[in-house]
């Protein structure tokens, strides 16, 4: 299951979908936003995805996880839209027999989403707004 | 010859608009075509940072040759999760 | 929040607790009954615990992980008693500022759980039971 | 002095015993407990592996010494999770 979505998202769906009868280990990742970043009073994150795309590229990382680890399933949900202090905008949750292979297949994941999928996060801070990715350390000029 | 060209993010912003479809030469490639764009949308050019491209879904490289109806996204830095 | 127990252990439970305005990232691990181990036909897990001093251990093992990563909230929680296949068994939940804190926090209190938690796995299979940690690849002679 | 032991697992199911309260001289350590025990409950004697002793729910060293009340526990291979 690799989606992205404007609802909000639901943990216990995701390792219910992962749960397998030859599965010893679920390991899960829940990226949530955090009320600071940089010295800056987050309001909310608000995501924009290329939806075709973002889902195809979570579904290609997934195959790529199953190539390098012992994995069984293997789910991640994005949400786009605002998305309020405390909750989550992903989860992955990967099962395995063993728990090294949930664990790095889990790790891979976050770390790959953050590099190729195209999903974009503007920051609503207090004083203004800002594409994360984008500013050197500021604003960009010319907003 | 015709391509579809989405914009997400600071490009949407920037560029005012979601999905657009522009003329091109034939045989031009996906890197003329944004240096094209940045002068048709004058707020594109300041971007600086280095984009990816994507074509019909997937990415590829700044010399990928267009076809017709081709579905165009110039890639920002990513920063979902 | 350290604890065993006899109930139905529930994911949502302690991510909710452990989610926090200060934290982005929640990692977590649910260690669930596999159908299979060493090419026995697995039953069921049943677990015994030395319940007082297995959630003395356990948060001792969430004080060591405070002093060794920057995380936020630290929630483990075991079940004793049988489990069936696919049930899970014992589940870590933690957050943190940032990813790697979380993943490295929940990866150490799974690993110390299976090295100094008083708790202990009957595995009950086709054929037969058996205490995992005392067997030399067979069952206890004189059982 | 008294002591109470707490038996687990493959220990309580070869003790036929999940607490005892067991009379031993002063200054004797957990590891001559374990020595009588074995005595006193042959089954528990061919129970080979590495044991790790605790005493009022800390792990000790086999030398350390008990007194009066103290709650020993006999910790086969813990293999929670």
């Amino acid at each position: 299951m690799f989606r992205v979505t404007k609802e909000p998202l639901d943990l216990q769906a995701l390792v219910s979908y992962v749960t397998a009868p030859e599965a010893g280990a679920i390991a899960t990742f829940v990226g949530t936003t955090r009320n600071n970043n940089e010295g800056r009073k987050v309001i909310a994150l608000d995501y924009e995805a290329y939806p075709e795309m973002a889902e195809k590229e979570l579904a290609r990382l997934g195959e790529e996880a199953k190539r390098k680890w012992k994995i069984e399933r293997m789910a991640i949900v994005h949400r786009i839209g605002p998305v309020a202090i405390t909750e989550p905008s992903v989860i992955i949750a990967v099962s395995a027999a063993h728990r090294d292979d949930a664990f790095q297949a889990c790790r891979f994941a976050i770390e790959e989403i953050k590099k190729s999928v195209p999903i974009w996060k503007k920051e609503v801070f207090e004083g203004g707004e800002i594409w994360i990715g984008m500013q050197s350390g500021q604003p960009l000029p010319g907003r | 010859m015709k391509v579809k060209v989405k914009f997400f993010a600071i490009l949407r912003e920037r560029a005012g608009a979601g999905e657009i479809t522009r003329e091109m030469k034939e045989g031009g490639t996906v890197a003329d075509l944004w240096e094209a764009l940045r002068k048709d949308y004058p707020r594109l050019a300041p971007v600086e940072t280095r984009l990816l491209y994507a074509v019909n879904r997937n990415y590829v490289r700044p010399n990928h040759i267009l076809k017709e109806n081709d579905e165009v996204v110039f890639v920002p830095p990513v920063s979902g999760g």
